[in-house]
């Protein structure tokens, strides 16, 4: 049964992990992933709960679209994962813009709520699956949310974790870069060298990401993948299993 | 024409090229119906603001070459991806894009319908939006810690366009949940309003939809529009126009293709 | 004693002595159940705030000596006139008035729910509130042209304790029309609401009922109290008692008219 | 038929006079006159609208305290009276208390909203129907509310009028004080200055002001009593003359 899963479904079950003992998340536009990362982590985290676009059953909101950064500046947003065009060795994201902002080779949507969320939810993860060297980038081009603030700045939240399809990096707010935390199945810190353009840290002993085990798979595959099917049907029908397979 | 068609039209009307109009995120309320006839008239140098983001409409307006400039948090075709016309005249420098961040730009907007000057919002340090605009600063935090923070100014627009599911008879327009709406609207110079339905008499004094009204006082002219934010969705009333809006994102990634789908979109009668 | 006494005492054990504790104004929610059973408790040492107005519920929370101080916009018993224990408690010294003006506290509290340190308010300037308080003053505006402008700082409430219509079984609570109980609530670190009764379903997924709603996320504990704030008004579900409130107000004019109306209040169980 | 109408019904028209052409008013707790000012101005000044505090029918707000705030920032709410217990001749008015405010001889409300709405309302008109040297002072006891700003600060309304049960003041902002508009019928201007504690401009000419004439009391009597008596039924049964009377 070894590596009976999607790659999806594996990104799905080690971000659940990244997620800690808060109790709130949202769920962003076009995320399918950290929606089914959430839902997965109801199971695992007693109280929490996920917020997703798109999920009207899902979507607590009364007050329109101030309320979800209200609700993060009040430290009850918990848990948020941001995605971009880059990602640096500094963790600013880039959402924006390729080449020069002001005439760009390609533009991309815009920096939506991250600027200011980057220093407000405690538990932020960076999600770039398509880990190259075009993704993690020795600069972005713009920064659309960076921790980089002047001193005393207040902050009570900030990027924790980047997760990539090859591997995952802890940030450490004290030196300002990545560390690699564990090395997905089959991949080498070498090969993740190669592919990222940021300097990181790598320790001594670098662990591989648990796989999930066969329970984690079938929670994926039952009540995740039936939650996920109302925001995200096509894509839960195509990057998760069936039940029982 | 019909009677509503007028009045769509001589509501989009008040919009002089030029304005700045804010234009509500997708699926809260976007003003399809007079974004279609402000194309159709040939407005011209719009000044966009979305609230905070944008979508089809913006894309639309750039594509059709009524805008100037955008600012936005985002402006994307939600699950169809990037939004091809307003991605297309960035990179080839024929509008002015001022990005914003959501939380920035509801700020701005508070300001601005409580005509306060400025308005602090957490965060936002580091950000190259904090770097190029002039408009954001950081400045020290007036009381202990005396820690930095940012402060952006009041968004007043020229105008701020929406749809809603309805107005009663007495002119007041029913936004439900989206209170951002209401913000926007008192936050500009003039309101112009469409709506799905004319419910009658006057639901101030309905206690359960009070709450969710922008009153009459706010609201400049309103015209019947119904269906006038499809493609894009209007809660409670309709959904996504799954079809019209895949058709679109299919289309518009080329200027021909764009072309081709908005002169279906006008009709016959759509040029101006 | 019935399972919704147990439920306001409960609920009113929470507010511990010497806690800031915004009540809403007269007429908006007043936790009158709340308040009786802080006074039958023995409760000390409150530093009420008034949102941003105070009544009947403020005057005997003074009467009965459970208050240290009070921040409010004005008190009174609004068509009875001023309010008489409060203003014997301050024409004696026995406790500690903060003047403020409405704008100023619904700035405040706005400032609370959004966790920014401070915000603008328009005027206010020549006033003794901005001369004698501290945490009050006047700054440059950052943005041209630079004019003096107010700012005062959030307002953080140990505890908001609020009355409202109802709550729906998923925790939701609905408070109408009155937005600035959202925004007490939403600043506070504590919030607890006693309701008339319980609505059967999520009134979240009702999308009349959904913007007057204060949701689960925001409340920490509800208790049943029918007729709660009464002999305040509850609009819409009911109005003033105008002869508990006109007794009150003739008996409180006196310390042993006080008194005797308080332990009539309290009844029998009432001492602490 | 002269003098045939009671000093609030003279109270009434007079001051519904001062309301000018704008559209929007609240008259706040515990003002009927202000209120039946309002009603009469309305027949008067087509477009003028009264908010009246305590009838459901006037009360157009649906988002609380907060929202006639907002519409008198947005220039929207263009008159409004205010009362109190103390004004002096630099039109601040007092609403706290006598004495020290720290431990005042008397304790009254609270200065309510004036602070800030004393920069905001273009047309307000200051009311204190029991004119003498106790309420029109030298210099008020404590400034709820005052027009005195730094150079520079916003201000886009301020105090206009001062009416009393004797006559009727127009605050000159140029100055900073109060020049004698009329004197009530059977009023003199010595009486007036006996009665006043602070100086004030007289100018050469001091007109009577005028009485209401008999179509005023008839809508006085009228449609003004009626729509007045939702939220002031004891006063618009006390004050106000019965319809043909």
């Amino acid at each position: 049964m070894m590596r009976e899963y999607t790659k999806e479904e594996f990104l799905i079950a080690t971000m659940s992990g990244l997620f800690g003992d808060g109790r709130f998340m949202v769920s962003g536009v076009n995320s399918p992933i950290p929606a089914a990362a959430g839902l997965l982590h109801e199971h695992q985290q007693p109280g929490f709960f996920v917020s997703i676009h798109g999920d009207p059953n899902r979507t607590p909101f009364v007050d329109g679209g101030v309320e979800p950064f209200d609700m993060a500046a009040q430290g009850r947003l918990d848990t948020f994962v941001f995605g971009g065009v880059q990602v640096d060795g500094q963790a600013n994201i880039n959402l924006v813009s390729i080449g020069d902002p002001k005439r760009p080779k390609k533009r991309f949507t815009g920096s939506f709520g991250a600027a200011g969320l980057y220093y407000l939810i405690p538990n932020i993860v960076l999600f770039f699956p398509s880990h190259s060297r075009r993704s993690l980038v020795q600069k972005v081009d713009f920064r659309s949310a960076s921790p980089q603030a002047p001193e005393g700045a207040f902050r009570q939240g900030g990027p924790k974790w980047l997760l990539t399809d090859l591997c995952l990096f802890r940030f450490d707010p004290a030196t300002g870069g990545f560390e690699l935390a564990s090395v997905h199945p089959g991949q080498t810190v070498a090969a993740i060298r190669d592919a990222t353009g940021f300097d990181f840290v790598v320790p001594k002993d670098v662990p591989t990401t648990a796989e999930p085990d066969a329970a984690t798979l079938a929670r994926i595959r039952g009540d995740v993948r039936d939650g996920l099917s109302v925001a995200y049907a096509q894509f839960a029908k195509d990057c998760i299993k069936q039940p029982g397979s | 024409m019909t009677r509503s068609d007028t009045n769509v039209t001589m509501l989009a009307e008040q919009i002089k090229d030029g304005a700045r109009l804010a234009l509500p995120s997708e699926n809260s309320g976007v003003p399809v119906a007079v974004v279609r006839a402000l194309i159709a008239r040939g407005a011209r140098d719009l000044r966009l603001v979305g609230g905070p983001t944008g979508g089809f409409a913006i894309d639309l307006l750039v594509g059709a070459g009524c805008v100037a400039s955008v600012e936005a948090a985002g402006v994307s075709l939600g699950p169809r991806g990037l939004a091809p016309r307003f991605c297309a005249a960035v990179e080839a420098g024929e509008i002015e894009m001022i990005d914003s961040t959501c939380p920035a730009t509801h700020a701005g907007f508070i300001a601005g319908e409580k005509r306060l000057p400025f308005m602090a919002v957490r965060g936002v340090f580091g950000s190259d939006m904090l770097k190029n605009r002039s408009d954001w600063f950081v400045i020290d935090n007036p009381f202990p810690p005396h820690d930095p923070v940012v402060v952006v100014p009041a968004i007043l627009p020229d105008v701020t366009a929406l749809h809603a599911p309805m107005a009663d008879e007495a002119g007041n327009v029913w936004v439900g949940n989206r209170r951002e709406l209401k913000t926007m609207a008192r936050a500009a110079k003039q309101v112009l309003v469409t709506v799905e339905k004319i419910h009658p008499g006057n639901l101030v004094k309905d206690s359960a939809m009070a709450p969710g009204l922008l009153t009459a006082p706010y609201i400049d002219l309103i015209a019947l529009a119904p269906r006038g934010a499809a493609p894009t969705a209007l809660p409670p009333d309709y959904g996504p126009d799954d079809a019209m809006l895949d058709s679109y994102a299919s289309a518009a990634k080329t200027r021909e293709g764009f072309d081709g789908w908005l002169a279906d979109f006008l009709g016959p009668d759509g040029a101006a």
